[in-house]
């Protein structure tokens, strides 16, 4: 029996999950998210946590673990600390047992990991210090065209001729998207070229991985079901019969399920040497 | 007049100016080129006209106004006014588009809401633009999309405070509605703005209204004939113009900075998407070029989100750098990437002036490293391009240039960001009169 | 994963004084420890080398110091290398050719470029060009590993540099000279493979970066006083009673011409992993044992090089053995993984990556691989790799 | 258009390289041996020599390039591990033989019974060879081709090469093939190919002429062919640069300009010496950017990556291993960077160039790597205008064509403001 909370920073957000664990059932307790929103990333872990506890009827001297991933490895009052790939592929694995791989699309980067039964990471990838497809440009497009990201995934599903956008870089595209606009071009078509072009550097890392089966979107734009709906067209494309992505509505909270998880074993381990250790005196 | 019109058509903003038959400036524009390209060129161009006609205004004052002292306070307040009224009729159209907006389906459950936070913010800007047209308070910027969107942000932070529609969904409606508006050019022509300009002019300033109507009218009237035009700049293959009639705008920079200045011998450019570095003979022929491609990083764009990301305006950026007391070195310059590394190093304790310069220093030594593949830095030094207008990128430039290439002569004109649209209009009277 | 240890104690006393005068050496792109040791006499000349297999027992023999050419590191702003080299080519050259536009190696009188790759090997025409007033040698290695047939071609090399450099020097280079040489050279060689020893061990005593720097002094200080360095902080590391973490033990292969920056060394331990092997400042010790000391002393170093110099991409794999020896490397350090880094535009390491990859995975030892570039500022990327690599070993565990 | 004439040549050179695929296709059958090798340093003579059969890599993945498959294939060998950074032929030729090893004519190549790595001028090519031994398991036999670092041949590197080609290469060649090396044939080979070398080089020259009758990069490829490919010290060879040089003599006599896709050029606007391979997956359109403005390509160094014959080399008969050896170590891409310069300075001034411009490619360090400090060089030493663009072989993915024209543009005008003053 085990109480631990997962923390992840994030360059956009951050996610608090409380999980409730004995040895046959990972139950999820509570889980919160707070954008950071040019705010002191402290104030804001220290206010979810505390929001997550509230909902999860806790005190904090109540946690076992308090496990932190993504930036938490600021975050002195730490119990330890997970990366994010570790953190990701096991909250993929809780929230889609079937899945053996996930993709983390964040407001900076893009992780793709895949991972066996257990949740142990085989293979990843990661984009490096381009933002090309990041969500962080797709919030500066929405904005450029006056919605919010809610609207992104719905607009883009209506879109009826998607406009190819050809620029690798996000700050070109920016250029080519306020020319689409001049032109007249509507908005679901133009996001749904973003997506596209998005989706196209997804199912590269993908395919770079070797994924089969179920693929679990996770991050920040897992909500974003234009994304979702334009990778999971480039995986067929690319002639993947056998692989399938899916979507979950905690799939934000995939990092800081998995950091909790995580948390809850090591803590076992732990108290088991201590134990062992206490049992050979 | 005889006119030569140059347009630069560039990334953020598009340039119009023209040359009379001497090749003297008589006219300027600018406007924002994030809309459709040929409205842009056409705006530009249509202010450019607009200033050229209050340069002769300007004259005929001075010669014949017969206001004496009054004079130069008079010119300032009636072009103050004018654009004050350009702005009133731009604000009517966001207003007209905003209003039609809000009878969609999206706002079925908050009309009433929004359409009464409406009113109080447009009320708000008007309020502002008095003050800033009525010489209060600085211009934050020369675009109506900037300065429109400022002043709504803030009113709309208020209204949301005071328990109005959320924020987001305000801003939302704005963002929606500004893009048609850049598209749609005043319709109002010369005489008949000037003729409403006249009537804002405040009446101790006025009291010759009558001695000076005539003139006014007479240069309205007057005859302003554009004999060619030349079109240069990242979007001018978009103009409607021959072939013969399109520079490519690494000839027009080096041609407009030697003409600025003659000594010129390196020219470095940052504009917004891109950055150019042009080596010039001492008759401004282009001898050598580099700029960059594919990749944004570190172009004027990249302090655009970094004043974005602090929600400064573009100009105070500057300034708050000239503060910094340490230097920070700074690897990433991906644009987008820009905030991201502002906020971390915020988290892990620098201070914001020190960052901040530590991006300025950025773009400068990437702009360092097309400079040197163009050749290097050769005296004269002529700094041109929106980020110009930055002193903090100046001052950057400064230090790094007097660090690696000894003493320099530095030339940043405020013309600067029309470097492109010189040379342009240059070419225009070159170009007639070989013909 | 990494539990929230505190950070061990800084060294203090005689371990952190010599590690800060290595830093000083590493810092010290001005050359200044080199003009010092100029000035001790008019006559001394000193020989710039880069990346990998120069002999430098020749140059000493001649009387010159070698001095090894790194480049610039994450030490310095590129303001005119970058005149000389498109965005997609590495780092290194650039900031070598910053390095000497800028006057940092006047204290050198010649150069000696090896033959690595296209790029080093195009950067001998440029310094050609750039600096005619010095001796500017192209080394070029046999990739034929036969006694005749590249021996001999190796052997007319190594007269070249020796004449080269005695031309500078005005000392001619006997048999006697060059065994003595050798003989300083094995010296640091044995002192090397100790410090090697320890550090497979303990990693613990012997910090990543520690290590870099020690191996960086080399390139700069006569041998006898670096092999002196290296068994002073042998003593002191003991000493210092440092105690081991829960990290996993790593090996690190491709790093061999541009080095990483400190950086992400510590960005690597931070991450977890100890580093056991690796192949940086692999010109300090591409041939790890002592040559023999009597006998052609020529023959020594060519034999050095022909059979039983470090492997590197650069070096012709004749029987394809490159799989078979990294993996037993790994296991001979007991390494939980390997970390395949290149820098980024190496077209030598990244281009043997696969292969190497695929031994390894075939061999069942974890691997992965990230590019990095000597001023690399940011580390998150790669911290997050490392940190992934390091929490999959830890989790599951290999031992 | 013109150029009746000048089919004759294009078309001889057709059925040469179609008769070399359909060999290929039937080497198994044939029992002919396979041999894989590279364009620079090839040692064709030695090949024919002993009936066996070259298929050269570089060759497959620039035709590829010219089909538009290279996007796919280098996809595929990114995919298998490659990184993004790395020469793109090598992996145009990895995802090649990852999809099944189909040749230019759509029939499969065969599989290579030995590898000969000759390696001149580029390191890259020894770790092509080592990732290929891995897919094909069979020999590798290495000659190492020292570099002109101090800008000539020595004799200790004669020696060595020579050496190396007499105990190692001929060896491993006379193994595969069963038979011994026909030092008779060899020496009549050589004849042959200096003869062609004779045509190939009056041909390249005949640019000297205003207006210039060929355009020595976008046509220059073409000329230079069958000597890089499977064809030097052949009668086929000689007799095509015959035909070829007939054509240039009338075209020269007409006073016309060279062929063009779209017809013969016009107006010979700018003369320009080109530094640097072309861009293969937009081939047309890039040479489209250059015609379209009037410019001719007068000279370029990367017609001489096979052979550089107009500083006076030729196959000599009489030292069969030397000469192989000189002609191995003069290629373009094996001379010193100060050479480099000083060559292509002399081609600015002898074909009376209005300036230079270097097409940098990013897969190739070999050349690409100093040629910023050649631009800065032959304009110092020439006082002509150097333009610089970047593409690269052929990967679409760096082939901007609105960049590339745009700098193109400038630079052209740039050269017409430069020529207007003087
Ligand atoms: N419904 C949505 N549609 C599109 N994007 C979304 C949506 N919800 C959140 N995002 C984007 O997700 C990103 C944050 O994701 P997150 O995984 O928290 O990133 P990080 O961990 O890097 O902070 C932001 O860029 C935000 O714009
Ligand atoms: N007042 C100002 N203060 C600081 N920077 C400015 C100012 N005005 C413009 N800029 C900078 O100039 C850039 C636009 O430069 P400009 O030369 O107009 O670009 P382009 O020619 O590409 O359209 C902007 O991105 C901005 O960074
Ligand atoms: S290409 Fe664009 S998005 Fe990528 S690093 Fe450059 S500026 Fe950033
Ligand atoms: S890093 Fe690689 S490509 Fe660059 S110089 Fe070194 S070996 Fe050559
Ligand atoms: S690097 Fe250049 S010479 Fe070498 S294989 Fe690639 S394209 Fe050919």
């Amino acid at each position: 029996m085990a109480i631990t909370a997962g923390i992840d920073v994030g360059s956009g957000a951050v996610k608090v999950a409380v999980m409730n664990m004995d040895d046959c059932r990972e139950q999820l307790a509570a889980h919160y998210l707070e954008r950071i929103r040019r705010r002191d990333v402290m104030e804001v872990v220290e206010e979810s946590l505390a929001a997550a506890l509230r909902e999860a009827g806790l005190r904090r001297d109540q946690l076992d673990y308090i496990a932190t991933t993504g930036d938490g490895d600021v975050i002195p009052w730490r119990t330890g600390h997970f990366y994010g790939m570790t953190t990701h592929s096991r909250g993929a694995l809780f929230l889609a047992p079937e899945a053996r791989a996930a993709v983390d699309i964040g407001a900076l980067h893009t992780r793709a990991m895949r991972f066996d039964p257990s949740g142990r990471v085989l293979q990843y990838q990661m984009t490096s210090q381009c933002a090309s497809g990041s969500g962080q440009f797709l919030e500066n497009i929405s904005r450029y065209l006056g919605i919010s990201i809610d609207e992104i995934g719905p607009l883009s599903l209506s879109a009826t001729n998607p406009e190819k956008c050809s620029s690798i870089c996000a700050v070109l595209a920016e250029t080519d998207v306020i020319n689409m606009v001049s032109r007249g071009i509507s908005t679901p078509d133009i996001l749904r070229g973003i997506h596209n072009s998005m989706a196209l550097r997804v199912a590269g890392l993908l395919r770079a991985i070797k994924v089969e089966g179920t693929i679990l979107l996770t991050g920040g734009l897992a909500r974003d079901t234009g994304l979702a709906a334009a990778i999971a067209d480039k995986l067929k494309e690319g002639g993947g019969a056998n692989v399938s992505l899916a979507t979950h509505e905690l799939s934000v909270q995939a990092g800081a399920i998995g950091a909790a998880i995580w948390g809850a074993f090591r803590h076992h381990k732990l108290a088991r040497q201590q134990e062992a250790a206490r049992g050979g005196t | 007049m005889d006119c030569f019109v140059g347009i630069d058509l560039g990334s953020t903003t598009t340039k119009a100016v023209i040359v009379d038959t001497r090749g003297r400036i008589v006219g300027r524009g600018i406007t924002n080129s994030r809309s459709n390209y040929d409205v842009a060129a056409q705006v530009a161009r249509n202010e450019a006209f607009t200033n050229a006609r209050f340069d002769m205004l300007g004259r005929a004052l001075r010669e014949e106004g017969g206001l004496g002292d009054a004079g130069p306070a008079f010119e300032a307040a009636l072009a103050a006014a004018y654009r004050h009224e350009c702005f009133l009729g731009q604000l009517q159209r966001l207003e007209n588009h905003c209003r039609r907006d809000l009878e969609s389906d999206r706002y079925t459950h908050d009309r009433r809401a929004m359409g009464h936070a409406l009113e109080v913010i447009l009320a708000g800007i008007r309020h502002d633009a008095a003050a800033v047209y009525g010489g209060g308070t600085a211009a934050r910027s020369d675009f109506f999309r900037d300065l429109a969107g400022a002043s709504y942000t803030e009113h709309a932070a208020h209204v949301a405070r005071e328990g109005g529609p959320a924020f987001d969904r305000l801003v939302g409606l704005f963002d929606r509605n500004i893009i048609p508006v850049e598209n749609e050019p005043e319709t109002r022509g010369f005489a008949q703005l000037l003729r409403s300009a006249l009537d804002r002019v405040p009446l101790s300033l006025a009291q010759r209204r009558d001695a000076v109507a005539g003139l006014l009218a007479r240069v309205a009237e007057a005859d302003l004939r554009e004999v060619s035009a030349v079109g240069t700049g990242y979007g001018r293959v978009r103009l409607p113009f021959p072939k013969e009639n399109i520079r490519s705008e690494i000839l027009c920079h080096g041609l407009g900075a030697h003409l600025m200045f003659p000594r010129t011998r390196t020219v470095l450019d940052i504009g917004g998407q891109d950055t150019k570095a042009i080596q010039v003979d001492e008759h401004g022929v282009v001898t050598s070029f580099q700029m960059n491609d594919r990749c944004a990083a570190g172009c004027g764009r990249y302090l655009g989100y970094i004043a974005d990301e602090m929600n400064i305006g573009l100009h105070e950026l500057g300034p708050l750098a000239l503060g910094a007391r340490r230097r920070i070195k700074i690897n990433s310059t991906c644009t987008v990437f820009a905030g991201a590394e502002f906020r971390d190093r915020l988290a892990a304790g620098q201070a914001r002036e020190d960052i901040v310069a530590g991006l300025h220093r950025a773009i400068i030594l990437r702009a360092m490293s097309l400079l040197a593949r163009s050749g290097g830095i050769r005296n004269e030094f002529t700094f041109t391009g929106g980020v110009g207008r930055n002193q903090a990128a100046v001052k950057a430039l400064h230090e790094v240039a007097q660090d690696n290439y000894g003493s320099l002569t530095i030339n940043i004109a405020p013309d600067s960001i029309y470097t492109g649209a010189i040379g342009a209009a240059t070419f225009a009277l070159q170009g007639s009169a070989r013909n | 994963m990494s539990l929230a240890a505190p950070e061990a104690p800084a060294a203090a006393g005689p371990l952190a004084e010599l590690v800060g005068r290595a830093t000083r050496l590493y810092e010290d792109l001005d050359l200044k420890a080199v003009s010092d040791w100029k000035a001790g006499d008019a006559s001394r000349r000193a020989i710039g080398f880069l990346p990998v297999y120069v002999p430098r027992e020749v140059i000493h023999a001649a009387g010159a110091l070698p001095v090894g050419i790194m480049g610039g590191g994450d030490q310095i702003e590129i303001v005119r290398g970058d005149s000389y080299f498109q965005s997609y080519i590495c780092h290194l050259p650039r900031s070598v050719i910053e390095l000497a536009v800028s006057g940092r190696l006047n204290a050198l009188d010649g150069f000696v470029f090896p033959s690595i790759c296209d790029v080093i090997r195009n950067l001998s025409g440029m310094f050609k060009v750039l600096t005619a007033d010095k001796w500017v040698h192209y080394l070029d290695l046999p990739q034929n590993f036969d006694r005749d047939g590249g021996g001999t071609f190796y052997r007319h090399e190594l007269a070249t540099i020796a004449s080269g450099v005695s031309a500078l020097t005005g000392i001619e280079v006997t048999d006697e000279r060059l065994r003595a040489s050798i003989r300083l050279y094995n010296d640091n060689r044995r002192a090397l493979a100790e410090l090697q020893a320890l550090r497979v061990q303990s990693p613990w005593l012997v910090p990543a970066t520690e290590y870099y720097l020690l191996l960086r002094a080399s390139y700069l200080l006569p041998p006898e006083s670096h092999t002196a360095m290296v068994r002073d902080y042998m003593r002191h590391s003991r000493d210092a009673r440092r105690n081991a973490q829960d990290n996993i033990r790593v090996m690190v292969r491709g790093a061999f011409c541009e080095q990483p920056p400190l950086g992400l060394l510590r960005t690597l331990e931070r991450a977890g992993c100890y580093l056991v092997d690796d192949d940086f400042v692999l010109g300090a010790r591409f041939i790890p044992e002592p040559l023999p000391e009597d006998g052609d002393p020529w023959q020594a170093l060519i034999d050095g090089f022909l059979y039983r110099s470090l492997p590197t991409a650069s070096k012709y794999d004749v029987n394809a053995t490159k799989e078979a020896d990294i993996v037993r490397r790994a296991r001979d350090v007991r390494a939980d993984g390997v970390l395949l880094i290149a820098p980024s535009f190496c077209d030598p390491a990244l281009l043997d990556q696969p292969m190497l990859a695929r031994a390894l995975e075939k061999a069942g030892i974890p691997c992965t691989s990230f590019k990095y570039a000597e001023d690399t500022g940011q580390f998150q990327v790669i911290r997050e790799q490392a940190g992934t690599f390091a929490d999959a070993i830890k989790l599951w565990g290999t031992t | 258009m013109t150029a009746a004439v000048k089919d004759l040549s294009q078309d001889r050179q057709k059925q040469m390289i179609s008769a070399h695929y359909a060999r290929l296709a039937r080497a198994k059958e044939d029992g002919r041996k396979v041999v894989y090798t590279f364009v620079p340093g090839n040692l064709t003579e030695l090949l024919n020599n002993l009936g066996l059969l070259p298929v050269l890599p570089e060759i497959n993945a620039l035709q590829s390039g010219m089909r538009g498959k290279t996007g796919d294939y280098i996809h595929i060998a990114e995919k298998a591990g490659h990184s993004e950074d790395v020469c793109t032929y090598v992996k145009a030729d990895i995802g090649m033989l990852k999809s099944g090893n189909i040749g230019p004519t759509g029939e499969p190549l065969p599989k290579p019974d030995l590898l000969l790595l000759s390696y001149t001028g580029c390191f890259t090519f020894l770790k092509w060879f080592e990732l290929l031994k891995r897919e094909y398991d069979c020999p590798v036999v290495m000659l190492h081709v020292p570099y002109q670092g101090d800008g000539r041949i020595t004799e200790p590197m004669r020696r060595y090469v020579a050496g190396q080609l007499r105990d190692v290469v001929i060896p491993a060649l006379e193994t595969l093939a069963g038979r011994r090396v026909d030092y008779d044939l060899l020496r009549q080979q050589l004849a042959l190919s200096a003869r062609a070398e004779d045509d190939l080089v009056w041909v390249l020259q005949s640019a000297r002429h205003r207006p210039s009758p060929i355009d020595a990069y976008f046509g220059g490829v073409y000329y230079i062919g069958p000597i890089f490919t499977a064809f030097r010290g052949t009668t086929d060879a000689v007799e095509y640069y015959q035909l070829l040089r007939d054509e240039i003599r009338q075209r020269l006599k007409g006073g016309l300009g060279p062929v063009t896709p779209e017809g013969t050029l016009q107006e010979e606007k700018y003369r320009i010496v080109v530094e640097g391979p072309p861009n293969w997956t937009s081939f047309r359109e890039f040479w489209r950017m250059f015609y379209g403005e009037g410019a001719v390509v007068v000279a370029s160094s990367y017609t001489k990556v096979g052979g550089l014959y107009d500083r006076g080399f030729r196959h000599d008969p009489s030292r069969p291993l030397e000469t192989l050896a000189d002609y191995c170590m003069g290629c373009y891409t094996n001379l010193n960077l100060p050479d480099r310069i000083a060559l292509l300075e002399k081609y600015i001034n002898d074909y009376a160039a209005d300036g230079f411009l270097i097409n940098s490619v990013k897969s190739c360090n070999s050349f690409s790597a100093g040629q910023l400090l050649i631009l800065r060089e032959l304009e110092k030493r020439t006082g002509r205008s150097g333009g610089f663009i970047e593409s690269d072989l052929v990967d679409p993915r760096y082939f901007s064509a609105a960049n590339i024209k745009n700098r193109l543009e400038s630079y052209f005008q740039m050269v017409e403001a430069k020529r207007a003053r003087t």
